[in-house]
C-alpha cells in the first residue's frame, strides 16, 4: 500500500519539463515535493497566482500572499499574479497542463465527486469544477476504497458530480489505474499489493493486461 | 468630492444609500483582500436582508462572517463555505439561503456583469447538480450550459494603493476577486491602505481604472491570516 | 447654421463635472475643446486609454500613444492604459457617461446609421456599434441634410444600422433635437435659423413646442 | 528552449508548424503594436489561404497590408478597413472575404476563445446586419445576440518585455488587442523590443502570465505612426 507521500511520488511521475500544473489541496500539494530535479514546472494556484513556490520562513509570511487553500505561501522568480478572472480563463480554455485533484468517488465513465455529501458536508466545490471541465490531463488521487471497505471506483458515482466524463487517470494507495472506453484499466501496483486484491477493492468493470508492473520508488 | 475626485473621509459617507434588502459584491479570497472597515460599517448600519456575492463568507468572528452572526444576510452566491462552520449551519438549517457556484463562474459571471454580457456558456459544471435545470449547449462536440451574469447594488472592494480618481492596484494575491467586483457594482466602494496623488499610479499597471469607482476611503486592516503556514528557516 | 465648432460647442454643454466621455472621429472629436472651465472630465479612448489629453508636441510624438483614430495623443494625469477586452468591458457595459459620434442617418425610433453605403463604402463599423449598444447617454452629430438637401433625420433610417432604437439625442448645424416617443423633437434652433426651415429638411415626424429657443454661443 | 524557457532565435523557430489554411490571431490596433517580423516571416514563407483575425489589416504597404498584397490571405475577421485600399477593393470585388465584427464583440470573442468560454451574450449589434441570423433573447427585457468565440492555430502578438518563462508586459497603446490574442492561440508566439530575465518584470504587473506563451523571440521594430497628429509647442 502507497503511504501519501508515494501517491504523491507516483503523480510527480506525470510532470513534464515545463508543465504548468495545478495541485489541489490535501495529497496533491505533496506533489511539489517530489518534481524531478531537473524539471521545471509552475505551479498555478486558482485563487491568482502562477509560480507558486515553498511556505514562507517566518519573517517572510505575507498576509497579502496565500494559495488556493489559504495557506500563506511565496512566489518563485518569474511568477505573475492576476485576477480570478484571468485564473480561471487559464483553467477552463485549457492552458494547465496537468491537474492534480482528490475525489470521494470516480467511475468507470470518467465521472468525478469530490464536493459534497448531501446532508452531511457542503464545503461548496471551490474551484474544482472549473479544474475538472477545463484540464485534458487530470489525475485524482485518492485511497482505493473506505475504511470500510467500500470501494470508491464504482461502476456509477453515487454522490453529487464534480464533473462529468473528465478523469483519465487515478492514483490511489493500490494502483495507478486508466479510464478508457468505460472500464477501469489496471496499469500499475503498489508495492506487495496483489492484483486480486486491487480487483476485489474496484466495484467498477476493471481491465487487469497480462503484465501489471509493480511501482518502484 | 467633486469632479474626479472620489474620496470620501467616513464610512457613512463611503456606503450611503446602501438598504435592505441590496445586493452587495464582496472583494476577497478567504481572509485575503477583505474590506474589513466597509463591511464593519454594513454591520454598524444594520442593514438586513443582504444579498452578498463572495466568493467566501469569511470565518467565526471575521470577515464577512461577523454579518452572518448579525443575521444581515439573507442568500450567499459563493463557491465555498468551508472555513465557516455558522454559515455550513445556517445552510444546512435552511435560514440561509446559498447558491453554491463554482469558482471559475463565479469570477466570469461578475466579469459579465460588470462589461455588458448578461450570459455566457461554460462547461464548468455540465452533467452536475449546478447544471441541472440550466440550458445545455454543444459547441463544437462538447456540452457547456448557460449561466447569467451577477451585477451589485453595491461592490466593496479592499485595494493596496488608489489615486483621488480612483484608480486601484491590488498588491499580490490580495487582488483575486476585487478588480472584478469593483466592475459589476452600481456603487462601487474601495477601501485602500492609502491614497495617493494622480500620475503617482503607473499608467500601464492600474489594476482598475477610475471609470469604474464611486467612492474611495483610507482604512486601515488587520490583515488577519487564516492559515498561517511556515516552513523552518533552512529548509 | 452652426459651424463644425459650434456644433461641438454645443455638444460639450451635454457634459457634466466628473463625466467619462467617448467622443468618436470628426466633430465629436472637437467636443474636447469646449469643455466648459472648471469642469473635470475623462475621455476614453476605445483602443485602451482612459484619460486621453491633448496631442503631442513633436518631441512628445510616441507610436504606442496614439487614440481609436489612429492619431498620436497624450495622456492625461490620472490616465489608464488597458487591452480592448477591458476598454469594450467599459464601454459595453455602461460606465462611459456620454458617448458623441457621427451618424449618416437617425430615425424617429432612435434608430442609428453610420458604417456602411451598400456597394460604395465598406469601412467597418469599428467601435461604433458597442458605443450605442452600451451608452445610455449618446448624442449624435451630423449635418441636418445632405449637400443636396435629404434630410437625415428619416422616419426609417434607409442604410444599414449601426444600432436600434438607442438614439435620444442629435446636434445638427442647424437645430438640437431629442427622440423619444417615436418622434423627433425640436429643442433648440441654430441662430438665424428658423423652425420651418428645419422642420422642411426634416423627414421623419418632428414635435416643435410653442418656444423653441435659439441657440447663443 | 528546455522547460519554462520559450525563447527562440529565429523567425523560422518563431513560426515553424504554420501552414495553410490556419487561422492567425494577430494582435494591433491600426500598425501600433503588430508584430513586425513576425508578419514578414508570414510573407516570405509563402503560406496561403489564411484566415487572420485582427482588428484592422494594415495599410498598404505595411503590416498585415502586406499579406493581403500576396494575397495569401483568404479571410480578414475585424473591425475596420477604413486604412486599406487594398483591403477594400478585394472585399468589395469578392477576393477577400471578410466578418466584420464589431471591436467590442471582435475583442470579447477572442478573450472568450482564450479562456475556454464558446459563446456570449451582447447587446452589440442587435437590429443591425450583425445581428441576422444570430439567436436573439431576452435578458431583463433587453435583446441581445448570441456570439460565438474564435481561437487560432497561431496567435502572433507584440510585446515590449518578455522574460525567457513567457511573462510579458506591453507599452502604453500597443496593448490593445495583444493580450488577447496571447491567450487564444493553440501556439502563441511573441515577438517582443527586448527580452529579460524571469524575476525582471514586476510579479503584480506582468500584462499576459507565461502560461499563455510558446515562443518568444527579440525583434527590431519601425513603429510606423499613422496619424502623426501634433500641436505646436506653445498650445
Amino acid at each position: 500500500m502507497l503511504t501519501r507521500e508515494q501517491i504523491a511520488m507516483r503523480v510527480a511521475r506525470e510532470m513534464r519539463d515545463g508543465y504548468y500544473v495545478n495541485l489541489g489541496i490535501g495529497i496533491p500539494t505533496l506533489v511539489a515535493n517530489y518534481i524531478p530535479k531537473g524539471m521545471q514546472v509552475m505551479l498555478q494556484s486558482e485563487n491568482g497566482l502562477l509560480g507558486m513556490g515553498p511556505f514562507p520562513t517566518e519573517e517572510e509570511v505575507d498576509a497579502d500572499m496565500i494559495n488556493a487553500g489559504k495557506q500563506t505561501v511565496t512566489a518563485i522568480t518569474g511568477a505573475s499574479i492576476f485576477d480570478s478572472a484571468q485564473s480561471f480563463a487559464m483553467i477552463r480554455g485549457g492552458h494547465v497542463d496537468l491537474t492534480v485533484l482528490g475525489a470521494f468517488e470516480v467511475d468507470v465513465m470518467g465521472n468525478i465527486a469530490s464536493w459534497m455529501v448531501p446532508g452531511k458536508l457542503v464545503k461548496g466545490m471551490g474551484g474544482a469544477m472549473d479544474l475538472v471541465a477545463g484540464a485534458e490531463n487530470i489525475v485524482v488521487t485518492m485511497t482505493h476504497a473506505s475504511k470500510t471497505g467500500e470501494s470508491k471506483l464504482l461502476p456509477k458515482c453515487t454522490l453529487p458530480l464534480t464533473g462529468a466524463g473528465c478523469i483519465k487517470k487515478v492514483v490511489t494507495d493500490l494502483a495507478y489505474v486508466e479510464i478508457r472506453d468505460g472500464k477501469f484499466w489496471l496499469i500499475e501496483r503498489a508495492p506487495g499489493v496483489s492484483v486480486d486484491e486491487i480487483v476485489k477493492l474496484t466495484a467498477g468493470e476493471m481491465v487487469v493486461p497480462e503484465v501489471v508492473p509493480e511501482m518502484s520508488f | 468630492m467633486a469632479g474626479l475626485d472620489k474620496v470620501v473621509t467616513s464610512y457613512e459617507q463611503a456606503l450611503a444609500g446602501l438598504a435592505d434588502g441590496m445586493t452587495i459584491i464582496a472583494g476577497g479570497f478567504g481572509l485575503c483582500g477583505i474590506p474589513e472597515g466597509l463591511i464593519a460599517q454594513i454591520k454598524k448600519m444594520g442593514i438586513r436582508d443582504l444579498t452578498v456575492v463572495s466568493n467566501n463568507c469569511g470565518v467565526d468572528g471575521f470577515g464577512l462572517g461577523i454579518l452572518l452572526e448579525n443575521r444581515q444576510i439573507k442568500k450567499m452566491i459563493s463557491s465555498y463555505v468551508g472555513e465557516n462552520e455558522l454559515f455550513e449551519k445556517q445552510l444546512l438549517s435552511g435560514e440561509l439561503e446559498v447558491e453554491l457556484t463554482p469558482q471559475g463562474t463565479l469570477a466570469e459571471k461578475i466579469r459579465a456583469g460588470g462589461a455588458g454580457i448578461p450570459a455566457f456558456f461554460t462547461a464548468t459544471g455540465y452533467g452536475t447538480p449546478i447544471g441541472e435545470g440550466k440550458e445545455v449547449r454543444e459547441f463544437h462536440g462538447r456540452q457547456y450550459i448557460l449561466e447569467e451574469s451577477v451585477t451589485g447594488d453595491f461592490a466593496i472592494v479592499k485595494g493596496w494603493k488608489a489615486d483621488r480618481y480612483g484608480n486601484v492596484i491590488y498588491r499580490h494575491t490580495a487582488r483575486n476577486f476585487n478588480p472584478l467586483a469593483a466592475t459589476a457594482g452600481k456603487i462601487t466602494v474601495v477601501e485602500v491602505e492609502e491614497i495617493v496623488e494622480p500620475g503617482e499610479l503607473d499608467i500601464d499597471n492600474v489594476h482598475t481604472p477610475g471609470i469604474y469607482v464611486d467612492r474611495i476611503i483610507q482604512g486601515t486592516f488587520e490583515k488577519r491570516i487564516e492559515r498561517r503556514t511556515v516552513r523552518s528557516q533552512e529548509a
